[in-house]
């Protein structure tokens, strides 16, 4: 499969979850689509690492190269899995105190 | 690598002695006593004696630079906890917990100073960050102090997206994660020309860091940030993280200017005049001293932008020292705002009669950040200059920021005259001589660099 | 046209339009399953590529873990179409457009990245993705970066407690 | 070491003064200082050889920067006028009162420090320091102990000041990087190629700082209202010794660094200078306050000096030497008469003056003679010095001498002014309670009448103190 | 014995110093003994060294070194020759005996005032004698100034009186604007010729091109009209009759207002070698002679009658030194210096006498109560007239002799001012002291002579211009007769070589002395006889009258051409380019700052939305930036 393939869905996706964090004001929504973000770059860091896994097997059979790629997207995951329980817990917190995630409403700070 | 591991550790430590001692000023001595065992560990490591020897394959690289960075930090955090340990107990209950994440973010910090590769770049911003977004929410009351934090939270994992990305695509241009242009560029299959992938890759990454070191135009969060996280924290974030980011920022791009090439200067000198515009000019109209601090961050970051314009040696010399000054210098001041009943300017009015010795140490502080000569914060940003100059070019660029140094004056000072020069009764809590004493001793430090400069960066060279 | 294309091709169109769906759709819950729905997509992908382990770390952490949080959260605020607030149409449209340029211009880029051409992502085969070499490399060559997520975990885990917790 | 004790003695002194409580003892205290910086700089001056005066010290090595310090003959002059000035000042206001007279007097004697040490520096940035380290005193004096309208006018005058500073940190540092040696010594400043156009741009960034410190048309507008707004005691010093900053440095770190900008632009700062010197006389014959008035006499007078530096000839040269030491002893007599009314009967206005020739006749005397001094009557100390100047500004282009010298009528128009309304005329009701001024004020304004009648007629010891620096700065063309 | 040159002017230095210091402490009778003593020791050291030089020449006497500059020296030096010597002479001698008058006259001063005037009068004369000894036109010019600084002292000594202020200030600032055409004169000499002493500018003046001789006796003739009331710079000096008489006297008469005719006699060589300026001064000279002798037709104020005459007859000095006369230049001024000083003590003693009364419409018929005022001032009005044999014919003749020889006009319109001079004087006179009485009684009661102080120098003075036409007389007379002619020989033989010499016919002189006698003595029977039965009547003058009272409106000229203006467009200066322009500019700056401040402050505007979005759309302008080279752009336009 070409790799401009991968490329352009991951950027769509990606771009798709810039344009949610855009147009939204739920900030639980907003985050989850930064998670989309997320998503995508994983998505295209695995295909990147087969991409060069591929490359690199015509002159090695058992080269590994690639792998650090695949490990990278786990290590996203972890992080992404901590934002998400440290984003939610202020997301809750902000609630309890204004009973509304809405991001317009914060504008107590400005200028 | 000891300071990481003994920062993880310390973090540890602290939250046992959380539950072990409901005494909060316990947790203050406990962290002060690790700090200075991190302090130790991290100058035995650069005397080549490691606290537990471990093959990093190559995911650090550690030099004098950052190892000496460390210290730098360590001994700024400890001047923070020395002054602001008061503070932080009655910030909240969680005492203990505050440390312990204000030592994860060190561990962060020294992870950042000596990463070697763009995955422990990305561990270790997100290391830094994420305690950073619970310590600005810490005020849990404060409807500020909510807002801000879940404002950083968004803007910053948004940028981790945007960074990600940007690591992404340089992975696929150069199929590994390690710094630099200079490999991709011997390793066949790419034309010399460096490939579009990899410069939007760069770009996506400059873009994210510039976020981190809140270079104009990813600043906003800053003074929102800044002014809504509870004092002690602030005067947390702007300086050792800040710096920190710096240094990361420097050891992210400093191989890969030659290769970025003219287009790479014109970008950055856009960023910097941008920084110190916004920066220099918002602060001159801000009522409250918090916010004014917030800017003029931004400001002082546009002039540590000079240090990545220029990347030469002075230019690493020169951040080093400017981290120094600069975060003495805020986290003096910060250290006396926030025993300030009242934040503007107006509640500093004859502080120098209620409080000689606070007014005298916040002059010294602001005339630090003014970069006004015999204090540190003039050779701070003689350095800076100096390495422009010395790159070649880009004069106008160095006549701008001084002419934006001029423009600084003008708030700092505004804070002097509230002191000094207007009437009125500054009221502050409570203060205690050793807060005094402290506060002397770092002015005389602030101001012996000022006159020594080289007795810091000395060090830098055994 | 193989399996494999047509598979690529379902499973990205799944993704982009559930992907859309999530940012037009009123309802926070029904956001929540569809961004789930791109998370199987994805998932997908990874098996296409020959990644199990990622696909199947993907459906538990993400589509498991963290989604089941999301859809806690939304339903313990009982978020619903009614509550969802709504940006204005201007700005709406100004996210689209910028949000656009973006990806004109990244995909601009990519179009003319030389070195791409012909460059494939190795399909099906290849076994970097699995559970075994991936362990293996884990736990020598990037056993640093796991313990150090692990502080990152502890970090997150007392900030999640500090900020929870109540006074 | 006697340079180095220049410093070091007032620094020291200034930074005790600070604790010191009670008013009395800190102005004993400032005076004792003084009196002895003085005492050791005339030691150095004449009875110790040329060695003595010269210093030199590791201090930011891998910066490349010594703490180098020199006097040839502007110097020793200089250092001279500084030190005598700050007793005599000292002296002359002793009977004002200070709140918190201790700050007061140590910030005096940091700012003398400050001085001293850019006369001295023979090493950019430690010229650069003491630059700074003379104007920051300043500006605290002014903010803290000045009139109404203090904070806001010294404020604009730090900026203005600090502004200037800063381009020429900028020119510094670009002189020290186009430097083969890699040092700031002024000596090897003095060997660096530049390229013209280089030499074209870093000229006006060196020169925008002195301009503005001297200060020259149209940098001026700070000028008045600080020395309006300081306490006199501080007026005396920047008008007698902190503009003779900006020309010392003009001298001595602009025409030999930029030898050829430093010609090629002599005509646009010379029209500039003369159109400053009748543009501040204008506006002085106007002026009904007499410090106003004197400030802008002194930028008229600044003016001169300005354009004969950059006549380029050596006439010229020497008579700015000795002017620089006239005008110092000159303008701070003027303030001491400003003070001394202004303390009596707590105005400056010409308009609520009058008569007090009939009250103070010694006064009256005194204030006589320093204004014919101030329009270089003659016999007097700022004769030579004009006629020199003059001379030079002939000999470089006969027209502009022709047009500057309008000024010296203009001098004489605005100076009789003001003596005859503060002085002659029938006393109003405000100055029939005037009485003769103090002993003290008195013999240290006799002490400044009998310099400026013997340098006037004998002024032969200044050019030649001077000499050597004058065929040094023009032998380099 | 020239060597004790010194001794001259140190005498009164010393007379200034005593006077000046212990004026709280010393008697009147003590500070007038000092004050003209002073004065009298340095006559007599006059007159040795006017005789040392008469029997064997000049000398200079240097010093000290004044100024060693790179390009020039300038030596505190003294010339001690004919030229000088005479002036010495004229200064101290009358000098003397002004002082002496003033103790009389300035008795009515509390002491202090009294010690401060002799300091003055003596350090004027300290600054006069410079300004004649010295030996290069430096040391000329610090005498030139140092005259200008006592008469503004002495005019303004009456300082309450802030009329008085303003005429001494105008009299300084006048002579300012002359000073500095003298000084560009100086700077030009030092430029060309690298020295200013006479003696080898003189021997040197051929190195100079003959513009530089016209610029620079041009420029130096400017400070001439300073200094000696020319027209145009003449207004300062009727003004300055505000001072005490006897400083008129010496002052506006006798000595510093002749400084410019010493110092163009001094000069002599560069104005025979400059026939254009040489014109000019002529008709400058004439110029002023006629027009002030107009104006003091009018004047009823008895010394601005007086002041007016000495500016015209300053003008014929200045028409004697135009058409190379000089002998006769300085032999009027030594006659003028008498007979003007006479005048003006003679005004002083009936001034006193009068209570300060001035105006002579108010006088009248003083002869019987002033006697010897009375004499001595008719001598001198005869001889100020041109009476012969009084000292005035002579100089005067002299001058109108050369004139004549130059260009006939001259003379006959210096023969009109002549008239008018006989006029105007008698018209003085005859108000004065004959008819009767018009002043008030008890002015009347109190009238009385004045003291032996006063009436002493009226006689010697007297009997100096009865006489001192003598050392003069023309050649036709006899051969050799003109004795300072002679004495004054070597000073001028330069120029005498290089002027040529018209002799007139004898029988031609003689017409013209007659007829210009029969003349003028017309002239006085004339003014005698209209103002003996004069009346004091308050009608209002009209037509040419008016305008000669009004001095042809000179002084309301200047204020409106020159002064006013100035003084406006200074004000422009301070209110509006200085406040509004300059610093208004770089208030400017700040308020833009701040304006910016302000505006920027809403970019914050609290949104996340914005932030961000900004962020993303900062993103896109980077990569714009970035692939500057069209990358982009060939993109979109293959989409399209």
């Amino acid at each position: 499969m070409p790799i401009q393939y991968y490329i352009y869905l991951c950027l769509t996706l990606f771009s798709i979850g810039i344009i949610g964090v855009l147009t939204r004001r739920n900030a639980i929504i907003v985050f989850m689509c930064v998670e989309l973000m997320l998503n995508a770059v994983n998505l295209l860091l695995v295909a990147f690492s087969k991409m060069h896994h591929g490359a690199a097997l015509v002159t090695d059979k058992a080269s590994t190269v690639g792998i650090d790629g695949q490990l990278f997207v786990f290590f996203i995951m972890v992080v992404a899995a901590a934002e998400v329980s440290v984003g939610l817990a202020i997301i809750v917190m902000m609630y309890r105190n204004t009973h509304s995630v809405d991001i317009n409403f914060l504008n107590r700070l400005k200028n | 690598m000891n300071a990481i591991i003994v920062s993880a550790l310390l973090g540890v430590v602290m939250m046992f002695s959380g539950i072990i001692s409901k005494n909060k000023s316990v947790h203050s001595v406990v962290a002060a006593a690790g700090l200075l065992v991190l302090l130790l560990a991290n100058l035995l490591d650069s005397y080549g004696v490691f606290v537990l020897n471990i093959d990093t394959h190559d995911l650090f690289h550690f030099e004098q630079f950052g190892l000496y960075f460390n210290s730098i930090a360590i001994v700024a955090t400890l001047v923070y906890v020395l002054l602001c340990g008061k503070t932080i107990e009655n910030t909240g209950v969680n005492v203990a917990e505050y440390y312990a994440l204000i030592f994860f973010v060190l561990c962060g910090v020294s992870i950042l100073s000596s990463f070697n590769g763009l995955l422990m770049l990305f561990l270790g911003i997100e290391i830094m960050s994420i305690p950073l977004y619970i310590l600005t929410g810490a005020d849990k009351r404060n409807l500020k102090s909510n807002e801000a934090s879940l404002k950083y939270f968004l803007m910053g994992s948004f940028t981790t997206g945007i960074m990600l990305m940007g690591i992404t695509l340089i992975y696929g241009a150069t199929g590994s994660f390690t710094l630099g242009l200079s490999q991709t560029l011997d390793s066949g299959g790419l034309t010399p020309k460096t490939s579009f992938l990899q410069i939007a890759g760069l770009l996506l990454l400059f873009v994210s860091m510039c976020f981190k070191v809140s270079a104009a135009p990813f600043h906003f969060w800053t003074p929102d940030v800044y002014d809504g996280a509870p004092g002690v924290f602030t005067s947390f974030m702007a300086t050792i993280v800040k710096a920190a980011g710096f240094i990361a920022f420097i050891r992210l791009f400093e191989n890969n200017t030659v290769i970025l090439g003219p287009t790479w200067h014109l970008l950055l000198s856009f960023v910097i005049v941008a920084t110190l515009l916004i920066g220099n000019i918002t602060a001159v109209f801000q009522q409250s001293v918090k916010r004014m601090l917030a800017y003029s961050s931004i400001a002082q970051a546009g002039f540590m932008l000079f240090a990545l314009y220029a990347a030469n040696d002075l230019a690493k010399e020169g951040i080093l020292l400017y981290a120094a000054a600069y975060s003495l210098a805020t986290i003096g001041i910060f250290a006396v705002l926030i025993k300030m009943k009242d934040y503007t300017f107006d509640g500093f009015n004859g502080l120098a009669k209620t409080q000689p010795v606070l007014a005298l140490t916040t002059a010294v502080c602001l005339l630090s950040l003014a970069g006004i000569p015999l204090t540190a914060g003039f050779f701070a940003k003689y350095y800076m200059l100096a390495a422009v100059v010395k790159a070649g070019g880009a004069l106008w660029l160095v006549i701008v920021a001084v002419l934006f140094a001029a423009v600084s004056v003008y708030y700092y000072f505004r804070v002097i005259q509230a002191m000094y020069f207007k009437e009125g009764e500054a009221e502050t809590v409570e203060i205690t001589t050793g807060f005094k004493t402290g506060l002397l001793l770092l002015a005389a430090l602030i101001i012996l660099i000022g006159i020594f400069p080289t007795l810091v960066l000395n060090w830098f060279y055994f | 046209m193989s399996t494999t294309e047509i598979l690529f091709f379902f499973l990205s169109a799944l993704a982009i339009f559930s992907a859309i769906m999530v940012l037009v759709s009123k309802n926070p819950v029904h956001s929540v399953l569809w961004l789930i729905a791109v998370f199987f997509a994805i998932s997908g992908h990874y098996i296409l590529l020959n990644a199990q382990f990622l696909a199947i770390v993907n459906l538990i952490v993400y589509a498991g873990a963290i989604m089941v949080l999301f859809l806690f959260v939304i339903m313990l605020m009982n978020l619903n179409a009614e509550t969802e607030p709504q940006k204005h149409i201007w700005m709406k449209l100004a996210g689209v457009i910028s949000g656009g340029c973006f990806l004109l211009m990244l995909i601009s880029l990519v179009r003319q990245t030389v070195e791409l051409g012909g460059r494939k992502a190795m399909m099906a085969e290849g076994n970097i993705g699995l559970i075994k070499n991936l362990g293996k490399s884990l736990f020598s060559d990037f056993v640093i970066p796991f313990e150090i997520s692990s502080v990152l975990f502890l970090s997150a885990m007392v900030g999640a407690v500090v900020i929870g917790k109540k006074e | 070491m006697i340079p180095v004790s220049l410093i070091l003695i007032p620094l020291i002194t200034g930074l005790a003064a600070f604790f010191i409580k009670e008013s009395k003892l800190a102005k004993a205290w400032a005076l004792l200082s003084a009196v002895i910086t003085l005492g050791v700089a005339a030691l150095g001056i004449f009875f110790l050889p040329a060695k003595d005066l010269a210093f030199d010290a590791a201090w930011l090595p891998d910066l490349g920067s010594r703490f180098t310090l020199m006097t040839d003959g502007m110097g020793k002059m200089l250092v001279l006028l500084t030190t005598v000035s700050f007793p005599i000042i000292f002296a002359a206001t002793y009977h004002n009162e200070y709140k918190r007279s201790g700050s007061f007097y140590g910030l005096m004697l940091l700012s003398q420090a400050g001085l001293l040490g850019v006369f001295l520096a023979a090493d950019a940035l430690v010229f650069y320091f003491f630059w700074e380290l003379a104007l920051i005193p300043v500006y605290f004096l002014c903010s803290l102990w000045g009139g109404e309208k203090r904070i806001a006018v010294t404020f604009k005058f730090f900026i203005y000041t600090f502004i200037g500073s800063l381009l020429m940190l900028v020119g510094i540092l670009f002189l020290y990087f186009q430097n083969p040696e890699h040092s700031f010594a002024l000596q090897s400043f003095y060997h660096i190629k530049l390229s013209a156009s280089q030499e074209g741009y870093i000229f006006w960034l060196f020169f925008v700082a002195f301009a503005i410190k001297m200060p020259i048309f149209p940098f001026h507008t700070w000028q008045p209202d600080a020395y309006e707004q300081s306490p006199t005691a501080v007026t005396m010093i920047m008008s007698g010794i902190m503009v003779k900053m900006g020309i010392f440095a003009v001298i001595r770190w602009l025409l030999p660094v930029f030898p050829n900008a430093s010609v090629h632009f002599a005509n646009v700062i010379i029209v500039l200078s003369i159109v400053g010197m009748l543009y501040a006389s204008l506006i002085a014959i106007r002026q009904d306050d007499i410090k106003r008035m004197i400030a802008y006499s002194s930028i008229a007078h600044i003016g001169l000096m300005c354009t004969a530096i950059f006549a380029h000839n050596k006439t010229g040269m020497e008579g700015v030497m000795i002017q620089m030491f006239n005008h110092g002893v000159n303008v701070i007599g003027l303030w001491i008469l400003a003070d001394v009314i202004e303390q009596q009967l707590g105005t400056r206005k010409f308009s609520e003056l009058g008569g007090l020739a009939q009250k103070a006749p010694v006064m009256a005397i005194l204030l006589v003679v320093m204004a014919f001094a101030n329009i270089a009557l003659p016999l007097t100390n700022a004769f030579v010095g004009e006629f020199l100047m003059f001379n030079g500004l002939f000999q470089y282009n006969i027209w502009m001498a022709a047009v500057a010298g309008v000024s010296v009528i203009l001098a004489a128009i605005y100076t009789l002014n003001m003596v005859q309304k503060i002085l002659y005329g029938n006393t109003v009701p405000l100055t029939e309670q005037a009485k003769e001024i103090s002993g003290n004020v008195q013999w240290m304004l006799v002490i400044l009448v009998v310099v400026v009648i013997v340098l006037g007629v004998y002024p032969q010891p200044m050019i030649n103190l001077t000499k050597d620096t004058v065929d040094a700065i023009l032998v380099k063309r | 014995m020239s060597k004790l040159v010194y001794l001259v002017p140190l005498f009164p230095l010393l007379g200034f110093l005593v006077n000046g210091l212990g004026r709280k402490s010393m008697s009147k009778t003590l500070i007038s003994i000092v004050g003209s003593g002073s004065i009298l020791a340095s006559f007599v050291v006059s007159l040795l060294i006017f005789f040392d030089v008469k029997a064997n020449g000049g000398t200079v006497v240097t010093l000290f070194n004044f100024i060693d500059a790179a390009s020039f020296k300038i030596a505190f030096a003294f010339q001690v020759d004919q030229l000088s010597s005479l002036f010495l002479l004229i200064i101290t001698g009358i000098g003397f005996l002004i002082h002496l008058y003033s103790s009389a006259y300035m008795h009515d001063e509390e002491p202090q005032h009294f010690a401060r005037y002799f300091a003055y009068l003596n350090l004027f004369v300290f600054s006069m004698l410079l300004l004649v000894l010295g030996a290069n036109y430096v040391i000329m010019f610090i005498g030139w100034e140092g005259v200008g600084l006592c008469s503004y002292l002495l005019i303004g000594f009456w300082f309450k009186n802030n009329n008085y202020n303003y005429a001494a200030r105008k009299a300084f600032v006048m002579n300012r604007i002359g000073d500095l055409g003298f000084l560009l004169a100086v700077f030009w000499l030092l430029m060309k010729l690298g020295t200013a002493d006479y003696g080898s500018v003189f021997a040197n003046v051929s190195k100079l091109s003959s513009f530089d001789i016209t610029a620079i006796t041009m420029l130096l003739f400017v400070g001439a009209m300073g200094k000696s009331a020319q027209i145009p710079l003449y207004t300062w000096l009727p003004d300055a009759m505000a001072g005490p008489t006897p400083v008129s006297a010496l002052i506006h008469a006798a000595t510093m207002v002749t400084a410019g005719i010493y110092m163009i006699a001094r000069s002599n060589i560069l104005y025979t070698l400059a026939p254009a300026t040489q014109t000019l001064v002529a008709v400058i000279g004439l110029a002023t002679a006629i027009f002030a002798a107009t104006i003091a037709l009018k004047q009823n104020d008895i010394k601005k009658v007086l002041a007016y005459s000495t500016v015209s007859q300053l003008g014929y000095m200045f028409l004697g030194l135009g058409v190379g006369a000089y002998t006769g230049a300085v032999f009027h001024v030594m006659t003028h210096a008498f007979f003007k000083a006479l005048l003006f003590l003679g005004a002083g003693s009936v001034i006193h006498a009068m209570h300060h009364e001035q105006d002579i419409r108010k006088m009248g018929g003083l002869k019987k109560y002033l006697p010897i005022t009375h004499i001595t001032f008719l001598l001198a009005c005869l001889a100020i007239a041109g009476i012969p044999p009084f000292s005035g014919f002579f100089s005067k003749d002299e001058i109108l002799t050369a004139a004549f020889g130059k260009n006939p006009l001259y003379y006959f319109i210096g023969v009109g001012g002549a008239l008018m001079t006989a006029f105007y004087m008698f018209r003085l006179y005859t108000l004065t002291f004959l008819g009767q009485f018009r002043g008030t009684h008890e002015q009347e009661h109190h009238l009385h002579e004045s003291p032996w102080q006063m009436t002493l120098p009226l006689i010697v003075l007297a009997v100096l211009s009865v006489v001192g036409g003598f050392v003069g007389i023309p050649e036709v007379f006899a051969e050799h007769a003109h004795s300072l002619e002679h004495f004054l020989a070597p000073i001028f033989a330069e120029s005498t070589k290089l002027a040529e010499q018209h002799h007139l016919a004898a029988s031609q002189e003689y017409l013209m002395m007659g007829g210009t006698t029969v003349a003028i003595i017309i002239v006085i029977v004339l003014a005698v006889n209209s103002y003996k039965k004069y009346k004091a009547t308050e009608t209002e003058t009209t037509g040419a009258a008016k305008l000669l009272e009004n001095k042809w409106y000179i002084d309301e000229l200047y204020d409106a051409v020159i002064v006013n203006p100035l003084h406006a467009f200074a004000g422009f200066c301070k209110n509006i380019i200085e406040k509004s322009g300059i610093d208004g500019v770089v208030n400017g700056v700040g308020k833009l700052v701040g304006y910016g401040s302000r505006q920027m402050r809403l970019l914050q505007s609290g949104q996340v939305g914005n932030y961000i979005l900004i962020m993303v759309l900062a993103m896109v302008v980077f990569f714009l930036i970035w692939f500057n080279d069209a990358t982009i752009l060939r993109f979109f336009s293959k989409i399209v």
